[in-house]
């Protein structure tokens, strides 16, 4: 057991992992420990959350398409105060893995004010800072797009942490890695993408939106070679770890992403099509690691 | 909640256009309650990366847990077309369940796929109750076992929506409880009706976990946008924000 | 006949086609005619030409993904002066319907001399200017992205002829309706999008990646969504006709981008994967406008 | 070139790994030349997005047209899941033919699939010729009649790969053309060996179009990058640059 650890032990940038496997932010719940046990995951992301509450976008939030997700949800969440007192309290309690909270704000004082909030609270062992949630008007993605922004932003959370600060990046931008040079500039520790890239569906016998926002958010499937190629650009870009996803539903589809430079992979949408995709992934890769005599770190990157 | 990869048990084709899976499961069948679904899907290659379908419990019989389906769109035709013995993936039970009345007057009001709870329901309340059943479809291939049909088309039971006579039959007889399921515009109509009889509905939405960790599934409600999956399917009728459905 | 032909007419900037069904420039030639009767096709689009000969990308040039094609061709083509002696010819020749020249320079002053160029030479009723194939270093993207340099582009172009002038966007930006604002001042007559994704597959079994160059260009299927979500943000923000394509393969993907805003669509990668995908969308619209008693110009635009 | 929709005449497994599927039609009987290719599918809804495969004729008998297809992947798998009057879509006959000799002799090297086109070459080749026919797989279940055989596995025929004996025979024996097909690797061993007799390749490619428009499937040739699908899939071996391959 112990050398099977640590076949597949990485690093974020101040964090070590038992296991390359995050959850995607928004996707993910103590509800699958259910169906597989904490361990198989590197660390536990909380959904995006707010300093105020938000209601969300009016249903209908989820279409499947061809071949993927779109869903307009809108970071609906109790906001940063009942985060705070009801879900810490419990999250902390229960896991036994590290635990990322993942918050986004509609202005730089808010992003400030989340993360001055949360560092009180012990039992956190990083931050995702989302800048790119393409289904809010003022949070999120304003923020990801333009490099200076992010650089000021990560710089002035980077000053009131020693915690891991992951960037989570858009993909929805002429050039990501860019922005993620702008985040290690700032002092982002690690960088997470991809969030969900723009799209859209209509019903045609209607000519209505299928979902209440026109255009929200796709992932799965279908943006996975998006999200291959960004993270390829983005780990050549930058020396911090990078955690990629999009579309990952298999150990096959995580090897793609190592080889492409990521340090560790999230599982998203695959949650949904398989609950067992994070403990199924796990196991192909150490298989794999295992039949080759190989660690995760001879990988990583390695793509020729 | 658990996950499982089940047999097929039986599936027989109803009509036309509907299904009924029965599976066999100890676990299963013992934790379930009228209200609660499972997120089933065939275990082929087609269905692998698409997502769960909700379907309510229909009827549980020892270990033995049946659902009756509509066939609409891919993941329901990829279950219409399993055999006795081939798998299928299915997690839960899932939702609340609901609220089990005794010596009680009830109406029960039900409009095509929103039949399966109810009928379920029906057989767990006890005897202490008095209840009518009414169900309606668009035609008489959606019709099923009940106290009153009602089909669109005529073809069977009375013609009309299923909603048509409770307005005059609440004149004449007084119900202590209604519980419903069917098309979002029969329970909106209907829960104008019966306003402010204690009326509890279950609702659908489309869903991706199910587990109420994505927030996908939501409703609008008096507290705020609710999951359909984890806060309900079912919800008391005068919480729901009807107007904006 | 004559009823028929006006439900699915339709009009770009400056000229009238009578199917608004266009080919996706580099995936059609006049081969398909052997399946299907030209007069199914509003105007015929050639493959990108540059001013020089391009070699293009060394093989393999091409990947199925589980959702869509992978490509690095790398705009390979015999250039303007064979084109003009060889192609256009018989492209002339051959065509009864309205032709479409593609075109793209690795400079300002290689897009005004092949416009130039073009310009001398009759039956030609259009111009596509690429400036958003991810496949080439110096061509094409690197325009695509800035709204100033392709105001200047444009702006320089329009001058030269009164021709149809279409500009195709790269959907791989922050602001697409900013570039097609931008075109639009420079004076495009129309608006061409999408031009394929940054994609990019790797081989786990090897890490080698699929393709000679990494990141490359991804259509098809799993674009569609993207696709759709580009066109109705770029719709609403110009008066010029938009032009849709991006995994376009049935009719009822097609109205779609007719709801969402566009006034023709293409036909890109279903071309290889169902080669009667031009006639069957074709025949498909025609039974939907004709049972609904409807042209097409009733539902251009009229997402709800 | 044409496009068609054409029942499956006849589907037969051959050994553990390829099929081989026989069409009846006439037009495309009469216009196929060796060297030439379909591109092909099966037509089945989880193949409707995927890209056609293309495939070498491998035997025509009056209409029918037969191919041997070895079964590797998602297209192939889905041809070989058809059953006999399934429909499987085709259009061709595309590419160029091997030039037809006469009064030469000839040797034919072939490995693993290369083996179906310099079997229908061989049917076409007048008796003017003399012939020579070397094919060689991994193991006995890639062996086809030729003759002279060879496994690497050495499960059939002479232990090695096909070309292995060639130096050798060459320096016994001279012939006026050779005729190659197979895995690319051994293809530049053999140019290599062969040269400088006039040597044609039928080369391979991830193919999208098939009819030459799309520019995917090039190798790199003194001429520039061809198309295998519209210049090929036969070269003359000396055109084609072996070290870019
Ligand atoms: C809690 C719950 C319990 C359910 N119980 C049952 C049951 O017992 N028996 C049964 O037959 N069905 C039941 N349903 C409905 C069932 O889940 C859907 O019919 C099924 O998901 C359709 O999937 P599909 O892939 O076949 O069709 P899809 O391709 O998903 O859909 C086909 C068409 O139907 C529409 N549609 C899909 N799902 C819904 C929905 N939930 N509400 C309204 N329109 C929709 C789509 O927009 C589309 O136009 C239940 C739904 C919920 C939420
Ligand atoms: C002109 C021509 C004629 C051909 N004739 C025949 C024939 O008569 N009989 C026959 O069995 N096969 C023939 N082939 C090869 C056949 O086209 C491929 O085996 C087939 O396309 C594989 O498709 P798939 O979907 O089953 O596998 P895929 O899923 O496409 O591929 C499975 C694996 O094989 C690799 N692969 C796929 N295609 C090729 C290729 N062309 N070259 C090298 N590696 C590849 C892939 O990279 C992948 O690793 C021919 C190919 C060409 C270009
Ligand atoms: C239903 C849903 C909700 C999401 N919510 C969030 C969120 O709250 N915060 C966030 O950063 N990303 C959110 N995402 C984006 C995912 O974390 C992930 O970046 C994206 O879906 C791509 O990965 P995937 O293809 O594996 O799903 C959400 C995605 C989905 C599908
Ligand atoms: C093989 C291939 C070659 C292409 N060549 C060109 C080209 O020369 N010029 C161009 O503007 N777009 C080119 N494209 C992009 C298409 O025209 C189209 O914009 C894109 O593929 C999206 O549409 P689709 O999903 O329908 O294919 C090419 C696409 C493919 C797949
Ligand atoms: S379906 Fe995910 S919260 Fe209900
Ligand atoms: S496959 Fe398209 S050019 Fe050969």
């Amino acid at each position: 057991m112990e050398r099977i650890m640590s076949e597949l032990s990485t690093s974020l940038g101040k964090i070590n992992l038992q296991s390359p496997i995050l959850n995607a932010s928004g996707t993910f719940g103590t509800e699958y420990f259910n169906f597989f046990q904490q361990g198989i995951l590197g660390a536990y992301v909380t959904k995006t959350i707010t300093l105020k509450p938000k209601i969300g976008n009016p249903p209908p939030r989820l279409y499947e398409t061809e071949a993927g997700l779109l869903n307009a949800i809108g970071l609906q969440n109790p906001g940063l105060k009942s985060f705070l007192n009801n879900d810490l309290f419990d999250l902390r309690e229960y896991l036994k893995i590290p635990l990322i909270v993942s918050f986004s704000g509609a202005t730089q004082e808010e992003f400030i004010r989340m993360l001055e909030g949360l560092e009180l609270h012990c039992g956190i062992y990083g931050y995702e800072i989302n800048i790119s949630c393409p289904n809010v008007e003022n949070e999120g993605i304003a923020f990801g797009t333009n490099p200076d922004i992010v650089f000021n932003l990560v710089e002035k959370l980077a000053r009131l942490t020693d915690r891991e600060l992951i960037v989570k990046l858009s993909p929805n931008v002429t050039d990501i890695a860019l922005i993620a040079q702008a985040a290690e500039a700032g002092g982002a520790t690690s960088i997470s993408l991809i969030n969900t890239l723009y799209g859209m569906a209509i019903n045609w016998e209607t000519g209505k939106s299928r979902l209440s926002i026109p255009v929200c958010g796709y992932s799965g499937i279908g943006i996975k070679p998006v999200a291959l190629a960004l993270t390829y650009q983005t780990a050549r870009a930058v020396k911090i770890p990078v955690i990629a996803m999009g579309g990952i539903h298999s150990w096959q589809d995580a090897l793609e992403f190592f080889y492409a430079g990521a340090s560790a992979i999230a599982i998203g949408t695959a949650n949904f099509s398989n609950p067992l995709t994070i403990p199924e992934v796990y196991q192909g890769l150490l298989n794999f690691l295992t039949q080759r005599n190989l660690n995760l770190k001879d990988i990583i990157g390695k793509v020729n | 909640m658990q996950y499982k990869i089940l047999p097929v048990e039986k599936i027989e084709k109803i009509r036309t256009n509907y299904i009924q899976i029965t599976i066999k499961d100890e676990d299963f069948a013992s934790q379930c309650n009228p209200g609660n679904f499972f997120q089933i899907k065939a275990d082929i290659t087609s269905q692998c990366r698409r997502l769960f379908k909700p379907i309510s419990v229909y009827n549980i019989e020892e270990d033995s847990i049946s659902f009756l389906i509509k066939v609409i769109g891919g993941g329901t035709r990829a279950l219409a077309a399993l055999k006795t013995g081939d798998k299928l993936k299915i997690y839960g039970p899932l939702g609340n369940a609901f609220p089990l009345r005794q010596d009680s007057k009830i109406l029960m009001v039900s409009g095509g796929t929103g039949y399966p709870p109810l009928a379920f329901l029906k057989k767990r309340l006890d005897s202490s109750n008095n209840i009518l059943f009414l169900h309606g479809g668009a035609s008489k291939d959606d019709v099923f076992p009940c106290d009153c049909s009602y089909t669109i088309d005529g073809s069977f039971g009375n013609k009309g929506i299923v909603t048509k006579d409770i307005a005059d039959l609440l004149k004449k007889e007084s119900f202590d409880c209604i519980y419903s399921c069917g098309p979002v515009n029969m329970l909106k109509t209907l829960a104008q009706i019966v306003a402010p009889i204690p009326h509890y509905v279950s609702m659908e939405a489309y869903m991706a976990c199910g587990v109420g960790v994505c927030y996908g599934c939501v409703i609008p409600t008096n507290e705020g946008y609710l999951r359909v999956c984890y806060d309900g399917p079912i919800f008391e009728a005068e919480k729901i924000l009807w107007k904006e459905l």
